[in-house]
């Protein structure tokens, strides 16, 4: 069942990376990233990250991924113009460059990582108490930075997005 | 036996719930046109069987045999896509709500509900959270400019709603330091002084009222429809839809109504669990049933209109069944479990409903900015505030 | 016995005034400037009290410094005898001068800096005095330095001033340099710098004959202490300092900061004792100064270089007693010389203030129908500092004299000498100034109580300041020396024979100076242009350093080497930027591409080249 | 393998890997801001997935807190990069980076 689901929804993932990169209209783009963060959150279930799986749907697909397609809407951002013109080094060096990284790192992966039991859907569960209890003591200082960085990022956004800039 | 595997006992439940949950929100419609033409001192639908009963049956064979047009210039993916999406997650979230307690039914033991997830609450906010694209992408795949101005005005809106709504929901989350909606039920059983329940209601008050307040805003309900406000944007989103497409958007809409006022019939009106003490809740259904009955026989024994003799007994029986029903399930425990948690769920939301519909013949409009300054400058400090608050009083009680 | 709050109150001080004295009306920064002082006073007192009889050094340590390997340096102040009368002199007769100086600066610009720059430089004196450790006490030596050089140059409109400024700051460095080599020595030898190790190390080495290691350190020392004490050869910017306010020249260039050479030497008592070369050069340099400043003050026309002048050869004095080993005397004379210097300066402020800005004595004269107070202090203090019989000048001068005549006689000769001049030049001055008929176009006036009151104060004390009997008290730290009336009476005798000339020349019969002057003119023109010290400085120090500066330094290294060196760099520079300016496309999807270059880069480094487990 | 049998870790791994790795040629080969910024996203979420898989691994929940504090950065992100996008629109009316280019000269 595991084994299954991960097949399903990564191929989903993949697939909709695929479409986000290859597709020529925003949109098209912004909604198959929403499907890779809805995959990602299954798989994060899978992974026994509960909350975190709520959370990638509430901010990543919920909050971010709305606002991404709001300014798309807003701008009506038509398709990309199909002149592919990017500087040589990429157009030839590119695509070779990512399949190395890949294979890179896939081997890596695969030469590093301990032979450990696999993952069993339920086999662990990082509960939103444990989340919760870490969050706000281990981890509470970075907590409130965060909270000074949004608001930073509020003000920020708002100055950004005043008239007569 | 075959009933005991997760898939059959799963399967059973989402057919009898998606069932009644669709007859209902057939229903629903019928209902709100009444209500509102009764407000409105009007009939509403009167022609299509008694009272207008089967008016929703007609609707539904009006929007399937309609011709489905696509216009031309559309993006024809995301505008048939979009309805789907509104729709399917509408009803999603309905699948994390209890409706009863933990019932044994011969060796069958399960809940009344169809997945028991231990973090339902979160569920709902995410899926509402993404309920906006179909909104969104309708507006905007249907290449027409009020359609764009709809969609835009609705994700707007709903971004806007998601945060006071979720501090509302927060609040008794902090009070019952669970993410179950059955723990949270739970935690609401029993009674202060013997006979106040101990509802969220009571301590949450505020919350309450600023999450049914959101919950209008993100249902785009009155007065908070600006997404398909008739008279600035024809019909908003949905203007250029027709058919099915426009019954599932319509679908969508009510079935967010159901979720939202389920969601806040569990979080502070204490889901199932009866207003009263025990042994005096179970008579309640009975009487008031049975009293509806003989009101209904009552007007049919000396009937003022012609079809009275008729239709007003017969109505009058269903009551009266009903109610012996009740009166019959006290002596068999399952069922008794079963429908007092039925009733007493049904009634609350039912309740909330109605209150919905009463605001939409009640209340105007509001303006785009009223909307948003209302939700930025008075709805969330208001829930901001009610959270606060109430994590200070968690901190002080609990230790 | 919380000894920091004694420097960390005028430190306070110098903050409030500093930063906010600008806004501030000049009652509250009196009170600010004077009471921060007056506090550290009183609780210099209550901590001397309660500490009573100061038997053994009282330390506190606050926290370590300075922990670097073996080295381990700690912020502590010390109290002992000697750390004991310098507190009080420095925050006793400092508090006078505050108070005074209140009066002084009334009409004068920058009113709260001058107190910021006073308070600032009361805190680094005290740390300097508090210091139980060479590195402490430097920084207070630097501090001070900076503090002497703000308020030298504190009329910065004037061009005198600020060079003035310059002058002082230029060579005390010379001499801080020697001071900080001194400081490295030690810590090489003794692997620290703490006073009780140092000289706890010390006392187990011999007296060294030849040069040793503690000749080298104390030689260097000395250096240290000319500078800042203004001795031969380091000498030169005293008297120039005297273009800062009086009450500054009254209480850092008299009474206390150049005194700081004779404290630290007497400090370092244990290493000095154990260097005799190093002694007798003290003790010739100090001898030297005091005649030569000396000869210099009887024909300086302006008061406040007598005055200076007078100083120079008073520390001249000091230096002599040390160097002859009689530390308490020197330390006996220090105090003393705070009181009469002290008040000298601040009587020549008085007349200056009251002869509104004039200092040349030419323009004074038959002063004392204006101002008796300032006069009749300051006859007091010239008895005290030409060694009236129990004035308080005769107590230390003769102590350091008798000293001098134990260690060599002839010493004790020109000691004897030297005092004649200085009752000469003093009673000269006062004479001058005081008697006669009145020079001067200006309208002089007494000054008000608040200058005055400090006036009478320090002549009391400089007066009957002999009797507080130093020497004695010192007695624990440094042996005694074997008192000799005989010898005092006569030194004594000698000053007042100079106070007759003086009185005979610029009293009794005018004439008799000029004719006297014109006798020996080449002499006195060759005196009163100070031997032409400075020009002589110029020619051999300044002159080529400067040339050799804009020749060597600035065309030829600077321009040639540095700047060549650098423009071929660029050119490199440019040639190579040159060529990688091709990866600097400015298109962000390249550098994009650059990265995961560069990251695979990494993993192959990390991955195969064992970075893996 | 049986499709009920435990997925090894490695395979999260390397699923992120390649998301990571079609993020960055989003971010290659895409000319459209918007789309630019979104292959961002995507690279973020593939370490994310990394996060939980190694907070799995290890049976701590750190690796969630982890992700949680990039979502929040990314949020952060988003409001400031597309307030910028808004502004370079604005002034620009266009959405190519590379006409996007008056730094360069």
């Amino acid at each position: 069942m595991t084994a299954l689901i991960f097949f399903i929804f990564a191929g989903i993932a993949v697939f909709c990376g695929i479409n986000l990169v290859v597709q020529t209209h925003p949109i098209a783009s912004a909604l198959s990233l929403v499907g890779v963060m809805g995959s990602l959150a299954v798989l994060y279930l899978q992974l026994g990250g509960e909350f975190i799986a709520m959370a990638q749907v509430i901010v990543y697909a919920g909050a971010i991924m709305v606002l991404f397609v709001f300014v798309i809407m807003l701008l009506n951002a038509g398709a990309e113009a199909t002149t592919f013109q990017v500087s040589r080094f990429v157009k030839y060096l590119g695509a070779i460059l990512l399949a190395a990284f890949l294979g890179l790192i896939s081997l890596m992966i695969q030469s590093t990582l301990p032979r450990t039991e696999g993952v069993l859907f339920g086999a662990w569960q990082g509960t939103t108490l444990d989340v919760g209890r870490k969050l706000f003591t281990a981890y509470l200082l970075p907590f409130e930075v965060t909270s000074v960085l949004i608001l930073i990022a509020i003000v920020g956004a708002i100055v950004l997005a005043r008239k007569e800039i | 036996m075959i009933l005991e595997n997760f898939f059959v006992l799963t399967l059973i439940k989402v057919a009898v719930v998606a069932f009644v949950l669709l007859t209902t929100l057939a229903y629903l419609q019928w209902i709100e046109r009444k209500v509102i033409a009764h407000v409105q001192l009007r009939v509403g639908p009167y022609r299509v069987g008694p009272h207008g009963l089967l008016q929703p049956l007609a609707d539904v064979v009006k929007l399937i045999t309609k011709e489905g047009l696509i216009p031309s210039h559309v993006n024809r993916l995301f505008y048939l896509l979009a309805p789907f999406v509104a729709v399917a997650l509408a009803l999603t979230s309905i699948a994390v709500i209890p409706f009863g307690p933990q019932i044994t039914i011969g060796p069958v033991t399960t809940w009344m509900q169809l997945t028991d997830l231990r973090i339902g609450v979160l569920f709902v906010l995410a899926v509402s959270s993404i309920g906006v694209y179909g909104v969104a992408l309708g507006g905007w795949a249907s290449n027409n400019k009020y359609s764009l101005l709809g969609g835009l005005r609705s994700s707007a809106q709903m971004i806007s709603y998601e945060l006071p709504l979720a501090l509302a929901v927060a609040a008794p989350l902090l009070l019952t330091n669970t993410l179950d909606f059955r723990d949270i039920v739970n935690y609401q059983s029993g009674y202060w002084l013997g006979f106040i329940p101990r509802w969220n209601l009571f301590p949450e008050i505020l919350g309450f009222i600023v999450f049914l307040i959101a919950g209008f805003a993100e249902t785009n309900r009155v007065p908070f429809d600006l997404p398909e406000a008739e008279n600035e944007l024809v019909a908003g989103f949905h203007t250029e839809y027709s058919s099915m497409n426009f019954a599932a958007f319509f679908m969508a809409e009510y079935a967010n109504m159901v979720t939202v006022t389920a969601v806040a019939t569990l979080l502070f009106l204490g889901g199932w669990t009866p207003p009263f003490p025990e042994p005096y809740s179970d008579f309640i259904p009975i009487i008031l049933f049975a009293l509806a009955g003989l009101v209904a026989l009552y007007h049919g024994l000396n009937p003022v209109r012609r079809m009275d003799k008729f239709t007003l007994p017969a109505t009058a029986l269903v009551f009266l069944g009903i109610a012996a029903i009740f009166g019959l399930s006290l002596f068999v425990p399952v069922a008794k479990a079963i429908l007092m948690a039925l009733f007493w769920f049904c009634g609350k939301i039912l309740v909330l409903l109605f209150v919905f519909i009463w605001v939409r013949a009640t209340l105007p409009r509001f303006r785009y900015d009223q909307l948003m300054r209302f939700a930025w400058t008075g709805l969330f400090p208001l829930s901001m505030f009610n959270l606060l608050v109430t994590s200070l009083v968690v901190a002080l009680t609990s230790k | 016995m919380a000894l920091w709050l004694i420097p960390i109150l005028p430190f306070l001080g110098f903050l409030a005034n500093g930063l906010f004295g600008k806004r501030m009306p000049k009652a509250l920064i009196n009170l600010i400037a004077v009471g921060s002082v007056a506090l550290s006073f009183l609780w210099v007192v209550k901590t001397l009290l309660a500490l009573q009889p100061i038997e053994t050094k009282y330390i506190e340590h606050y926290y370590t410094w300075i922990q670097s390997g073996t080295l381990n340096i700690g912020a502590d102040f010390a109290v002992d005898r000697l750390t004991a009368i310098m507190l009080m002199v420095v925050t006793g007769v400092g508090l006078l001068i505050h108070i005074y100086a209140v009066g002084y600066m009334e009409h004068e610009g920058g009113y709260y800096r001058f107190f910021a720059y006073l308070n600032l430089f009361m805190f680094f004196m005290l740390v300097l005095v508090l210091a139980e450790n060479y590195l402490l006490l430097f920084v207070g030596w630097e501090g001070v330095g900076l503090c002497s050089y703000l308020l030298v140059g504190f009329y910065l409109t004037e061009q005198f001033a600020t060079t003035a400024g310059n002058k002082a700051f230029i060579v005390n460095r010379i001499g801080d340099f020697g001071f900080s080599l001194a400081i490295f020595l030690i810590l090489r030898q003794f692997g620290t710098l703490d006073f009780a190790k140092v000289f706890a190390g010390a006392q187990g080495m011999p007296v060294e004959a030849g040069v040793g290691i503690l000749t080298t350190v104390t030689l260097l020392l000395l250096v240290g202490a000319t500078g800042k004490s203004a001795q031969i050869p380091l000498y030169v910017w005293l008297p120039d300092a005297m273009a800062g306010p009086t009450p500054v020249s009254a209480l850092i260039h008299a009474a206390t900061m150049v005194t700081a050479g004779v404290y630290m030497i007497a400090r370092s008592a244990t290493l000095f004792t154990r260097a005799p070369i190093t002694m007798d050069t003290v003790a010739v340099i100090g001898l030297a100064t005091a005649f030569f400043a000396a000869t210099v003050g009887m024909t300086q026309m302006d008061i406040k270089k007598v005055y200076a002048y007078s100083t120079v050869s008073q520390l001249g004095y000091m230096f002599l007693g040390v160097g002859v080993g009689a530390f308490s005397a020197g330390i006996f004379h220090l105090m003393t010389h705070a009181f009469f210097k002290g008040l000298l300066f601040l009587g020549a402020g008085a007349v200056i203030h009251g002869l509104h800005g004039e200092q040349d004595m030419r323009q004074m004269g038959g002063l004392w129908k204006y101002m008796k107070i300032t006069g009749a202090t300051l006859f007091c203090a010239s008895l005290a500092i030409s060694g009236f019989p129990f004035t308080s000048g005769f107590f230390s001068k003769d102590a350091i004299l008798v000293a001098a005549y134990a260690r060599a006689p002839w010493m004790y000769w020109i000691g004897v000498l030297t005092a004649g001049m200085t009752a000469f030049y003093v009673f000269r001055a006062w004479f001058m100034a005081f008697t006669g008929e009145y020079r001067g176009h200006a309208h002089p006036h007494e000054s008000p109580l608040v200058m005055t009151g400090p006036l009478m104060i320090l002549a009391l004390l400089s007066l009957g300041g002999g009797f507080i009997n130093v020497p004695h008290f010192l007695e624990p730290m440094f042996a005694e020396k074997p008192e000799n009336q005989s010898l005092a009476w006569l030194s004594a005798g000698v000053g007042l024979l100079g106070i007759f000339l003086a009185w005979l020349f610029y009293y009794a019969k005018r004439g008799l100076a000029d004719s006297f002057t014109k006798s020996i003119g080449g002499l006195y023109t060759l005196v009163y242009n100070k031997y032409f010290v400075d020009e002589a400085y110029n020619a051999a120090v300044v002159e080529p350093l400067v040339e050799g500066s804009r020749t060597v330094l600035w065309r030829g290294i600077d321009a040639g080497l540095i700047d060549g060196t650098v423009n071929g760099i660029g050119r490199r520079s440019r040639g190579v930027g040159s060529i990688l300016r091709l990866i600097q496309s400015g298109n962000i999807r390249s550098y994009a591409a650059w990265v995961v270059l560069g990251s695979i880069a990494l993993l192959i480094v990390v991955g195969f080249a064992g970075g893996l487990r | 393998m049986p499709l009920n049998a435990a997925v090894p870790l490695s395979w999260y791994l390397i699923l992120s890997a390649i998301l990571f790795a079609l993020g960055v040629a989003g971010f290659i080969f895409r000319r459209n801001i918007i789309t630019v910024f979104m292959s961002i996203e995507l690279m973020l979420n593939a370490v994310n997935l990394s996060f939980v898989t190694f907070s799995y691994q290890f049976k701590q929940v750190d690796g969630h807190i982890y992700s949680f504090f990039v979502m929040v950065v990314a949020a952060a992100e988003a409001a400031v990069g597309l307030a910028i996008i808004l502004t370079v629109f604005k002034n620009r009316a266009t959405l190519m980076i590379d006409e996007v280019n008056s730094m360069k000269y």
